[in-house]
């Protein structure tokens, strides 16, 4: 049977020249970069490279450039800790309402410990307009917080706009690059960014690895309490092999972007208008051009996600029904509720999300394949039932 | 995450489809939820002759419907009142956690089948209650963290 | 040349037995656990399993085990995370003066938060006496949080004894087992704690993964707010090659720990005689019985640490003065201070910590070249001149 | 972390000792702080015909002594006093931001001894300040996080 990963959103394997890259770091050279002696020297030399690289990547400097335990703490991080170092100017944030959770939620513990938050709405392909952000500032804004592009639908976000409308405006301006990073080109001075966040496994990297970009000259607390490793603001013992496979991953990502890119863009429309022609009562979700390389989010009337993943399953593809990262919950996807779609249009999404990898021969498998299971599913549905009755 | 019998009822759905001039029709459940079962009753002489289901919603949901449907059928009303939530869990060798829901779902299209069809008869069947509900159920797996 | 590791404290080289477990959750084996199709279902199940695994050799049960990304996330969520949870009933917490930074700059933080911190002091040895902790308990102590065995030291605390208070006064009990897991037996629920702390990385599993032990029916704030995964309480993407790692190194460490130990245990207490006889003016900090098996401390008068280390290193013989997890800081060790050590004194630390491929031809090679090394320090000692000229 | 002329001088100190009946010897820092520097100078004639040091410190610390009296070595007073923790650091190819306070430790032993120098010999060097004590000096590397 085939088996064709299509949930490159979700994680991604790491590459092979990434891991031969990590292993002598788990056996030979394994010392504790914080040590004057040799071995840990050159472990310490080992993480200034890999910061170096991921900065030079980024558009930004050396120092700006610290490593977390992936794209999770690093939100946490950059909204806790410029929430409590500012709070004296100010207890009011601005984000969307299509973030990832771990901004959402963050957001949300903050407005239990007094901090006021706007939620910006999106459109209906998902995007925030940016007059919405300059409106939503007040005199209390201490920081907007806008993904670069979304995890389920793929919408990028006009974040060189918003950053100079944060800029212009003397706001600290945090992007959640989780999605884009590796995927689309990315200078964190053009961004006009303050913070950015992502995460090593997005891009062929390992998991349990990120980095949080923190422009020079702002303050933030620290959310991990410790040693004086990276620069006395995030503590811990550095996850050495992680750190080398995070840079090593993005410079093999960003290296083949374009290439990677063109194909993926080919495939990416070859499979939307496949599954348009081939399928009635289906709806695009996210924006048509301003999208992610790799992303195609559709919603299929009258049946739900989880049975369509577990027959695609069966038949070896591997997608995901929103974020896999909240299918722990059993609400339907913010994110689609956010750009209008009714709960139970909400629960019937297929998000397919593309790596250099997949083929052609494997878009022409899913486009055989989907209209069946979606039809096996409607059968089976008691609203398609009832729509076949009502338009009898 | 899913047993095999659950994957087994969800890949070869028994009893799904519908009855046409059905004894009783029972709909539970909430599209916005994301899930709505409804379960046709064929019966006779108190006797559930066959039962059908049609369901919106995951595996889980799928698989409680039909084993739900196996359970009652060729029953007496008084045996089908007592497949409960429990037992058609049991007969799936259990559930995850997050889709228990879908077992008590279950349950209750059956219930709600029943009292349609006892409705339409203007009999009472003991022990059998009113269809509650769904708008307002929440699926909380959050546990003792607070 | 030699090379010789005494660093084990510090970090350890992940097993190789442990990176070949590892591997194929990189490349292969690389779903997102919180996915439903197979390839994820199945690290779903690597994750379970480690996590039983993990527990059964703890004494612990399986929804008692999280996965943090090392040592010091699990410090500051136990810290943290039941604080926040507890501020109804109060704000007091205990701790001991010689905690890992991963703990004492958490109490700090929570102390600038209106927290009330007690640092229990210390003996000669390093030790906290029980009855200083029950003393210290108040109404509104909420959390005692002291160490398992501490990481310069090695002096090993009454764990059992202070956790049989707390729980005679209803009080939560952490404890920071980053050094003792793996290197001594330990049991949950024979050690009365509530919450427990470690790191891959200090028993030959892999950096940037750890866990924190939360018994049944804690109460506990996220620390990382975000996806469900780690039933709500940590979200991330799992780090599968780590948590699969840190269970299969723990598997290893605590099925060889009989036979490792004894083995360090001789060497151990060889390197402490041949120090003593060889070397005038010195001291052996920490307990003499109660320290961990391959914990070596050592004050030379007259001499400051990092030069020893970097002349120890010259020689191919890696050790560490204080706390490597510390060396960002110049200021002497708080360890060797609260044991009552003067300043200059403290500075002249040398930690030597074993590993079970360390052998005795290594200790005798350090014992024949520290000496020397010790002497041509002094030598350029202004101190040391002092002393001399005193006492002629 | 360190050059390798750092490593250079500290593992092969240049001038390391003493000198008896020394025209000048000066001592700063202080053992808490784990850095103690001890100059000696011989002064002949205006010129350091000798110089040495002793210290108790870390790596930087050596090689900043070793290297400072290297540079002050057959100078003039006034030359010597021209040598400042900068053109210490710049000799060895600099040092890690932590270590910088060596430099100045070095810089200031000097000074001290050059001030004891002319103490005994009740003359006063232009630009020459006395010793400070160290006490209260810390080693702060945090930057701009707050
Ligand atoms: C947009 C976005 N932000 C944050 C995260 C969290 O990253 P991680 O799971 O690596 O912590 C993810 C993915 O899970 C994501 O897609
Ligand atoms: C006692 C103790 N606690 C906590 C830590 C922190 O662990 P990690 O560096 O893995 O986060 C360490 C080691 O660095 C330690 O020795």
């Amino acid at each position: 049977m085939h088996k064709i990963y299509f949930d490159h959103a979700a994680t991604t394997s790491t590459r092979k020249e990434v891991v031969d890259i990590m292993l002598p770091y788990f056996t030979e050279s394994f010392g504790n970069p914080s040590s004057v002696y040799e071995i840990a020297r050159k472990n310490k030399q080992a993480v200034d490279e890999a910061r170096q690289k991921t900065a030079d990547l980024l558009g930004a400097d050396f120092n700006e450039i610290y490593f977390t335990s992936g794209g999770t703490e690093s939100d946490n991080w950059a909204i806790k800790g410029v929430a409590e170092s500012y709070k004296s100017k100010g207890n009011h944030i601005i984000t969307s309402a299509i973030e990832h959770h771990a901004v959402l939620h963050t957001c949300q513990y903050l407005e239990s410990k007094g901090y006021e938050v706007t939620y910006l709405p999106v459109d209906e392909y998902g995007q925030v307009n940016p007059e919405d952000v300059r409106k939503a500032i007040k005199d209390t804004t201490i920081l907007i917080s806008i993904m670069y592009a979304n995890n389920e639908i793929g919408t990028i976000q006009p974040i060189e706009e918003i950053g100079r409308i944060a800029k212009e405006r003397g706001v600290l301006f945090h992007t959640d690059a989780v999605q884009a990073m590796g995927h689309i080109p990315i200078d964190v001075k053009k961004a006009n960014v303050d913070l950015l966040s992502f995460s090593g496994h997005k891009f062929h990297g390992p998991k349990g690895i990120g980095a949080l970009y923190i422009r020079k000259g702002v303050r933030i607390k620290p959310l991990l309490h410790g040693g004086a490793q990276e620069r006395n603001r995030r503590a811990g013992t550095e996850n050495v092999p992680g750190i080398v496979g995070l840079a090593a991953a993005l410079e093999l990502a960003i290296r083949d972007m374009e290439e990677n890119n063109k194909k993926m863009l080919e495939l990416r429309d070859y499979i939307i208008r496949g599954i348009t022609e081939r399928i009635e009562h289906v709806k695009l979700n996210g924006h048509p051009t301003k999208r992610l390389p790799n992303n195609i989010n559709f919603t299929f009337d009258f049946i739900e996600g989880e049975s369509l993943l577990l027959l695609l399953d069966s038949k070896g593809i591997y997608c995901s029904s929103g974020s896999a990262c909240t299918s722990g919950s059993l609400d339907p996807s913010h994110v689609l509720l956010a750009i209008g779609l009714p709960h139970e249009r909400a629960h019937g999404s297929l998000r397919i999300t593309l790596g250099d990898e997949n083929t052609k021969e494997e878009a022409d498998y899913l486009l055989e394949v989907l209209p069946s299971v979606v039809q096996r599913l409607r059968d089976m549905s008691p609203l398609y039932e009832e729509f076949k009755r009502k338009n009898k | 995450m899913y047993s095999e019998k659950v994957m087994d009822h969800f890949m070869n759905p028994r009893n799904m489809g519908e009855i046409e001039n059905a004894s009783g029709v029972g709909v539970v459940g909430n599209p916005k939820c994301g899930d709505i079962m409804k379960i046709y009753l064929d019966i006779e002489d108190g006797i559930i002759k066959d039962v059908k289901f049609k369901t919106f919603g995951c595996g889980a949901a799928v698989a409680t419907s039909s084993m739900a449907t196996e359970l009652v059928k060729g029953k007496t009303i008084e045996e089908a009142l007592k497949v409960t939530n429990k037992a058609v869990m049991e007969a799936l060798d259990g559930l995850p956690p997050v889709k228990v829901h879908c077992s008590v779902l279950a349950e209750e299209a059956i219930h709600a089948a029943l009292w349609d069809y006892a409705q339409k008869n203007g009999i009472e069947i003991e022990g059998l209650k009113p269809p509650v509900d769904h708008d307002d159920h929440h699926h909380d797996i959050h546990e003792d963290d607070e």
